[in-house]
């Protein structure tokens, strides 16, 4: 990847997910120099961390694999991770963008031979799998990560792991001095590709994801089922290890609900399908309920539902739970009114997966004055100055989403050439 | 320490079977440096069913002129300890606050008694006082006789926090779902607040005055989980779920076939026994129907 | 191309050096290739990196790096435009393999001579750019899609030409009343601004709108597209962009829910009309309704009618009942919906629609009486509720896209155009049934919009657009939803999936994006995604050429014509270098300047198979380079490991394996052959579509040639892989060679 | 309150529906009800009621407005506001429930009258309105005969130990009840309150 060689005719892209990334080739494929700043060690994102996509359920690796080749084939993309944009002066054709990096204290030169992992001690959450499992604490983000490149935690910084580490890179690559930088940029445009954060479980008191382990949330259930996740894809019950025979999918946990997400988060319903598909296709023997206000499957995605409709052991329950109890065993059970039959319910299940809807990164980080405009929910209003890309301009799929970038490095080509 | 003075209502049951609470928390709150200035002449606020046949304006009738007998005492803000009590208050005075034509029809009730009320007072629970103006800090120098390894379920019940749990400046004094205050309460005393999931379950209320039959079972549940908890005694902000679980609790083990005897008090008597207060004058332990004494006793 | 000087060059970093012996590697260079091979500690270091520069000042035009995976380090030995290639010593060897071990050492050896002999047999390629590129854009339909398109490509620089088969531009929108809300807090109907539009396409010089416009033939290619027209004119362009929009579900099939039982069951695009036109009215007496009823999924959501969601139906009726609201609040409203689908911000005006007092009713329409008593299975106060003294139902009527011509006579499709064999609602393949299995369920059959093609493609695939199963001319992927199977020709719109105003000017932005990509790639002989910027293309050599056609009928993307003397004429942009016809090809005469039939033997043939006395199997795998290869990269990254008698040669594609090349692994004494590659069929994950598939079709005729040579069939398999089987995949080759040390050696080994 | 509540003359005809909206305290967000359950779910005793209050919600909007002044589900309510606080579109259900109750009860409802919930709120009322006080052991004894005598003797029985252990503790006080000093302002206040709302929904 080169440097920026034109200055004001730069797009700058902002979030490395699968829109982030999309917006950066599309327009650098229609020859346009790019810059992608990426908050976290790795690009991908959301996606990178699904383990698959409805209604195909195919692997988003396999998209991710071939955007990632055409950044390496590509000239123009000069890829930032750890960064992050702290200000932004200037308009439209002539930004200057403040970008804050943190360190990964580790440099470009490492060939993730991972003889520094080898030597590590002490271990870190796995923010890859949401903190369902750890790592040692100099670590490659994922097996797809990109770029291919070793971190070590600040933590053992100036311990003697700390000293270990760097000492067992043949290449050098170990930096530990390495601290926060700020630089800035001339661009032309700035694409808000900033993506989202999963609504956090532990504001829906009454679902006790933080008290019953055996409710967890749709984006838990991702790594439960992925090949790399913290149980290799088996799905089985953080409680106790064991396969569930009684699986629950609640519908809308934070979402269409004033107190929480005003607006529906569009995926939740087909991300649960494809939830269900994960548990039949494991548990010959497992039921799974799904608990839901509107079953909302838009376009062809409509047979995608409907394929788990003819699956005997997969019900559906018009109801939005309103609460999870915790059985004497210690297991969830969930609790509310089918509205369809009038009756009350209390079931026990050995696993119950929270649909939470998905809230704008830069809604959850205060919605920075520089950004861009932003509408009531904090999703970046993108018929102004402003170009989104994205989840960052609101719910939408991963399809969806790249129609959204492709948009979006078109706006910011007509943006800088105008 | 902070000396205030503010204008209390006590509500109904502060002459009847909750003279305990409002004993107690006299006492607690002159230490802690509040003074409670009677409203003056003080009626009713129709608790939860007032309103069936009291209707509306009965209502507004029955909180507007407490409110306004408050304020032509002064502009100080206005504390209950009753559950109920705070509800109603609390509510019909921010409806009045909120609606013009809702404030004059009410002043036009008032009138007829002479009364007149402009809706500037800030109505407060006893606990929001204790959390907000007082501070555990300040509790806990009042301390000499912690009641140490006594396990204790703090039970706050519903309508203390619901739908009430922020206060009527703004803000919230704890969440509707797991209210930690009476917790913080509870280990300021030198206990042990044990984690109780049902802390925010409900007893019945009036229902379980007059049809108990509809919901012993409900208080059955609590005392179920009182007991997995381990705990030693319930402790209430609540009159109506003090009484309910108290008085019950003979009727319960007939029906289910258990054998409960918690002793049920007001956190106010928990701390005015910490504070090392008169058991009987100011904690008003005499006035149960299981006497929580043994268990106190047995706090080191 | 000058005379080749090639470039060795080998790490010994990352434990390579401590794993095998470089040395060794060195000597297979200089004894076998005659090729002085240079090691470095750590090649893709400056000081490594600056010595291949180095080399390359002096002259060397050829590079081959003996490193790690062409997977990473793509930018530090990128030397364009010198020629890389890269031999795996690292994830595929000796992270996979135990270190210090012969069989290692011999993977390693094979490795390096498959990379010194495959840079033997390319050259860079020369990129076709013959004659006349056109730059223009062509937008067929003149819609909020197809004018939103116009604007956006003549805003990049480009000339357009705007096609409309009616005789004036706005489709659906210039009667249509106000828009969905699209604009913060999202809760209110929204001013129809169709207008701005139209003026700002009048008002560009760039963009030349033709009316009344039918497209009777389509040839050419992208940068070279001749369109041609009723009146006989041809246009030539670069690219197109297909707007076509879409047209309402047929009413008169809604029967059940009343619609010809009065006058005053209408549609919503008649609502529309009425709203936009400010005299709602019915058409029986001509009174303003009072009470109005929606009934939602009008022929959407249902079997016998469109099975998927029109997405936007729920929307649309509370736009119009909110306008209804606006001018007679005190109207009733009733929405008889089974599933509200508001997505996203929509939720709004669900809420904004219900404070303004619009009552919805959760259940099926029973029947609709002529006295428009609309009786209803209400499922939420359960039991069956007549809604009687309606002055007005309106039937909320599903899209059905415009992926054909609804002017024009109906052209049957191809096989070529549809979506295959999926069947979108077969139940998912489970672990089990604990209780019943599904009931047998009858597939169903894909639709297809009645009419004509929209552009009567020149291609021996067919004239039509190819569609997904539901009708609509979609993108099969879902990272990708402008990858197309007609290169150069881009859908946008509500022709591709059903979307409201808002999404579809923005879909139109995306598409004229990739349009103008693709006339730009034309123009430079590049290819688009997925190989995007890949100078190669398929060259024929016509001598050798026994006009079977296979190369013609199995290019998915039809970039192969037959010209009058029935030869095969390939189309260079169309095609996007899969090599899925030089696998096709029964003679080797389809071959690129980097890759070829020829390569792939050659390099089979360049690894020193062991004699049987060794005990030593030798297996071949040939796998897809977009996720066999990434797996076992990833394989090698979590230290699994698997045979190391297996040689792994990366192919573009499965579809571009010849039978040619596994009856030359079989002759040169291979024990079996695994053909390695993507999901075929039905949710197929090959982006070129059916190279796995093609590869199955051809496998099954590979036990002719294994009877001939008198092999057992179990030497020759095909393994389904996905990117995600990092786990999964070694165990696979493991059991093969299991498998094949049963059967036994192949007895033409060193024949 | 305005006049009193029209009858429907047919299903959803939305009279009733739009005169509760008005009317009802809180019905105006009664209309963003979505039917999702929450409230009938989170109702410490749903189980005992007959419809719940989403139900019965959708059953306004039908125009069965017999059915739902006669639905024991207004009377099962036990005021824990944990529907109010849960419910996603914000709706305050147990004030629109209290507020039913009241409506029912003065368009005389029988299920209603009969239905001990409105007979406790009778004799709690009674005794409110009289002393400006609620004294406990005259609303239960009044609770209690409002069954009839013997009823009322029976339930008082069954109470008895309770009763005695409330007076023994100082809990329950026998003699005359607590009242307001002023009583004659009370009633004149609340005298104002019935007539001004007699006004407004037509004396019964």
């Amino acid at each position: 990847m080169s440097e920026t060689t034109s200055r004001s005719r730069t797009i700058m892209v902002v979030g490395g997910g699968i829109a982030g990334i999309t917006a950066a080739v599309e327009a650098a494929e229609a020859g346009h120099d790019v810059v992608l700043i990426e908050k976290s060690p790795s690009l991908g994102g959301r996606v990178a961390q699904m383990n698959r996509y409805f209604p195909k359920l195919c692997h988003p690796t396999c998209g991710l694999e071939i955007n990632f080749q055409r950044i390496k084939k590509s000239k123009r993309i000069s890829v930032f991770t750890f960064s992050e944009v702290s200000a932004v002066k200037g308009g439209p054709g002539g930004y200057t963008v403040t970008v804050k990096t943190s360190p990964r204290h580790v440099k470009a030169n490492c060939t993730a031979c991972g003889d520094c992992a080898k030597v590590a001690t002490s271990e870190v959450s796995n923010a890859f799998n949401y903190g369902m499992d750890s790592v040692k604490s100099a670590y490659l983000p994922h097996v797809m990560a990109f770029p291919m490149r070793y971190v070590v935690d600040p933590s053992v910084v100036g311990t003697p792991e700390g000293e270990a580490i760097k000492a067992a890179c043949p290449v050098g690559a170990v930096d530990l001095e390495q601290k926060d930088e700020s630089f800035d940029l001339e661009v032309g445009a700035v694409v808000w590709a900033t993506g989202w954060r999963p609504y956090p479980a532990a504001n829906l008191t009454a679902y006790r994801w933080t008290d019953i382990p055996d409710v967890i949330t749709n984006v838990e259930m991702e790594r439960l089922a992925s090949v790399d996740g913290p149980t290799k894809g088996k799905i089985v019950r953080p409680s106790n290890g064991e396969a569930p025979k009684r699986v629950a999918l609640i519908q809308c946990a934070g979402s269409r609900d004033l107190n929480h997400l005003a607006y529906c988060s569009r995926i939740c319903c087909l991300a649960s399908m494809k939830h269900a598909a994960y548990v039949r296709e494991q548990l010959a023997d497992a039921t799974v309920d799904v608990y839901y206000i509107d079953l909302r499957a838009h376009d062809k995605l409509e047979s995608f539902l409907n394929r788990l409709k003819r699956d005997p052991q997969v019900n559906f329950v018009k109801s939005k739970p309103a609460r999870i109890e915790k059985s004497e065993a210690g297991g969830p059970v969930v609790c509310g009114e089918n509205t369809l039959t009038r009756e009350v319910y209390a079931e026990p299940y050995d696993l119950v997966v929270l649909a939470t809807g998905m809230q704008a990164s830069l809604a959850a980080e205060g919605q920075p004055s520089f950004a861009a405009d932003f509408d009531d929910y904090g999703f970046v209003f993108a018929e102004g100055d402003s170009i989104a890309a994205g989840v960052a301009s609101g719910p939408l799929d991963v399809s969806m989403s790249v129609q959204s970038a492709t948009a979006a490095a078109c706006r910011a080509i007509r943006a800088v050439t105008a | 320490m902070t000396t205030k003075t503010m204008s209390y209502y006590p509500g109904c049951s502060s002459q009847a079977s909750a003279v305990h609470l409002d004993t107690s928390l006299r006492a607690v709150m002159g230490k802690l440096g509040i003074t409670l200035r009677d409203v003056e002449d003080w009626n009713c606020c129709g608790a939860s069913v007032g309103h069936v046949d009291g209707g509306h304006l009965g209502m507004y009738a029955l909180n507007g002129r407490n409110l306004a007998a408050a304020q032509a005492q002064g502009p100080e803000d206005f504390v209950t300890p009753c559950a109920a009590c705070y509800l109603n208050s609390h509510y019909h005075n921010e409806k009045i606050r909120g609606d013009e034509a809702l404030k004059a029809e009410v002043n036009e009730v008032l009138a007829a008694g002479g009364k007149s009320y402009d809706g500037s007072l800030h109505v407060r629970h006893s606990c929001e006082v204790l959390v907000n103006d007082i501070g555990m800090d300040a509790v806990k120098a009042q301390v000499t006789k912690p009641l140490s390894g006594l396990k204790v379920a703090g039970w706050v019940g519903c309508q203390t926090v619901r739908p009430f749990a922020k206060t009527e400046r703004g803000g919230n004094y704890d969440a509707y779902d797991d209210p930690k205050f009476l917790d913080d309460f509870i280990s300021a005393c030198g206990a042990d607040a044990v984690p109780f999931k049902g802390k925010t379950k409900c007893c019945g209320g009036s229902v379980s005055v007059m049809s108990p039959d509809k919901t012993l079972h409900l208080m059955k549940d609590i005392l179920d989980e009182v007991k997995e908890t381990g705990a030693e005694v319930v402790v209430t902000p609540c009159p109506l779920c003090q009484t309910n679980l108290e008085m019950y609790q003979p009727m319960i083990n007939e029906k289910f076939g258990t054998d409960f005897n918690f002793p049920v008090m007001f956190y106010s008597q928990l701390m005015a026994v910490a504070f090392g207060l008169d058991a009987e004058k100011d904690a008003a332990l005499h006035q149960h129907l299981i006497p929580p004494q043994p268990v106190l006793a047995r706090a080191k | 191309m000058s005379e080749r000087k090639t470039g060795v060059y080998l790490c010994s970093g990352c434990g390579i050096g401590e794993s095998v012996q470089v040395g060794a590697l060195e000597g297979v260079a200089k004894s076998e290739y005659k090729l002085e091979a240079k090691t470095h500690a750590c090649l893709c270091g400056d000081e490594g990196v600056g010595m291949i520069k180095a080399d390359i000042e002096a002259g060397t035009n050829q590079v081959v790096v003996a490193a790690c995976s062409a997977r990473v380090m793509t930018d530090r030995f990128g030397f364009e435009p010198i020629q890389v290639v890269r031999a795996d010593l690292r994830e595929k060897v000796i992270w996979s393999h135990p270190a210090g071990d012969e069989d290692t050492q011999a993977l390693a050896e094979d490795h390096v001579r498959m990379a010194l002999t495959q840079a033997s047999k390319i050259k860079a390629p020369e990129p076709w750019t013959e004659g006349e590129f056109s730059q223009t854009i062509m937008v067929l339909g003149g819609g909020v899609t197809g004018l939103s398109a116009a604007l956006q490509a003549a805003g990049l620089g480009h000339d357009v030409l705007l096609v409309e088969r009616a005789d004036q531009l706005g489709g659906h929108a210039r009667t249509a009343s106000k828009r969905l809300p699209h604009t913060p807090p999202y809760d209110k109907p929204e001013a129809n601004d169709i207008g701005v539009l139209l003026d700002a396409v009048a008002a560009n010089p760039k963009i030349t709108v033709r009316l009344n416009a039918l497209v009777t033939r389509t040839a050419g290619m992208p940068g070279k597209f001749a369109v041609t027209f009723a009146d006989g004119t041809i246009e030539d362009v670069g690219a197109i962009i297909v707007a076509t929009g879409w047209r309402p579900y047929d009413a008169t099939k809604l029967g059940h829910l009343g619609y010809g039982a009065s006058p005053d069951v209408v549609t919503n695009t008649d609502m529309e009309k009425m709203l936009a036109a400010g005299q709602l009215a019915r058409k029986s007496d001509g009174k303003a309704p009072k009470s109005i009823a929606f009934v939602q999924c009008a022929g959407s959501r249902d079997a016998d009618h469109l099975p998927y969601c029109s997405s936007i139906c729920c929307q649309t009726s509370l736009k119009q009942a909110l306008e209804v609201l606006e001018t007679d609040p005190t109207a009733n409203i009733f929405v008889i919906y089974e599933e509200m689908r508001t997505p996203g911000v929509a939720e709004e005006l669900y809420r904004q629609a219900q404070s303004k007092g619009v009552i919805f009713i959760k259940g099926k329409v029973k029947a609709v009486g002529a006295d428009l008593t609309v009786t209803v299975a209400d499922e939420l106060v359960q039991q069956d509720v007549p809604l009687a003294g309606l002055d007005m139902v309106v039937l909320a009527t599903g899209m059905v896209p415009n992926s054909t011509n609804p002017d024009q006579a109906m052209v049957e499709y191809g096989a070529e155009q549809l979506n295959g064999d999926v069947d979108p609602e077969a139940p998912i393949a489970v672990a089990g049934y604990c209780g019943e299995a599904p009931a047998a369920h009858e597939k169903r059959v894909q639709s297809v919009p009645e009419g004509g093609p929209l552009l009567n493609l020149q291609y021996r695939q067919g004239p039509h657009l190819p569609v997904l199963h539901d009708g609509f001319a979609d993108s099969h992927y879902i990272c990708f939803p402008y990858e197309t199977r007609r290169t150069g020709i881009y859908t946008a719109g509500p022709v591709r999936r059903p979307m409201d105003w808002a999404e579809a000017a923005e879909d139109a932005a995306g598409a004229v994006l990739k349009a103008v990509q693709a006339v730009r790639s034309a123009a430079a002989g590049a290819a688009l995604h997925p190989r995007v910027g890949d100078l190669s293309f398929p060259k024929i050599n016509l001598n050798a050429c026994t006009k079977c056609r296979r190369c013609t009928v199995e290019c998915p993307f039809g970039a192969i014509d037959e010209d009058e003397k029935e030869y095969p004429n390939v189309n260079p942009t169309r095609c996007r270098r899969c090599g899925t016809c030089m696998g096709a090809c029964p003679v080797r005469t389809i071959s690129f300047d980097n890759y070829s039939v020829e390569m792939l033997s050659s390099m089979i043939k360049a690894v020193k198979v062991p004699d049987e006395f060794s005990g030593k199997p030798r297996i071949l795998i040939m796998a897809c380079e977009n996720d066999a290869v990434p797996a076992l990269d990833q394989a090698g990254i979590k230290r699994n490991s698997w045979s190391s008698h297996v040689r792994v040669v990366p192919v573009r594609c499965l579809g571009s394996v010849s039978l040619l090349n596994i009856s030359d692994a079989l002759s040169a004494g291979y024990d079996g052959v695994m053909l390695m590659g993507c999901k075929p069929g039905d949710d197929y994950q090959c982006h070129f579509v059916k190279g796995s598939a093609m590869a199955a079709e051809r496998l099954s005729k590979v036990g002719e040639t294994l009877k001939s040579m008198m092999l057992e069939p179990e030497r020759v398999v095909q393994a389904e892989a996905s990117i995600a089987d990092s786990d999964r995949l070694p165990k696979v080759i493991d059991g093969f060679v299991e498998t094949i040390m049963k059967v036994g050696f192949n007895p033409f080994k060193g024949f | 309150m305005n006049a009193m509540s029209p009858t429907p003359s047919k299903a959803y005809d939305l009279n009733f529906a739009r005169w509760v909206y008005e009317n009802v305290d809180g019905g105006d967000r009664m209309a963003l009800c979505m039917q999702c359950g929450t409230c009938s779910g989170s109702c410490p005793i749903g189980t005992q009621m007959d419809h719940g209050p989403r139900k019965l919600f959708m059953m306004i909007r039908a125009g069965m407005k017999d059915a739902v002044l006669s639905s024991n589900t207004l009377w099962n309510c036990v005021s824990c506001y944990n529907c109010v606080v849960r419910c996603p579109r914000q709706v305050p259900v147990t004030y629109i429930l209290h507020d039913l109750a009241h409506v029912a009860v003065r368009e005389g409802y029988a299920q209603a009258k009969e239905s001990d919930n409105a007979r406790f709120a009778k004799a709690f009322w009674w005794s409110a309105a009289k002393y400006g006080r609620t004294d406990e052991r005259l609303v239960t004894a009044k609770y209690y005969f409002s069954f009839g005598v013997g009823e009322g003797i029976k339930r008082g029985m069954a109470n008895q130990k309770i009763a005695m252990g409330m007076v023994k503790t100082k809990r329950m006080h026998l003699g005359m009840p607590h009242k307001v000093k002023n009583t004659g302002e009370l009633h004149a206040i609340l005298a104002k309150a019935a007539e001004m709302e007699a006004k407004k929904h037509g004396a019964k």
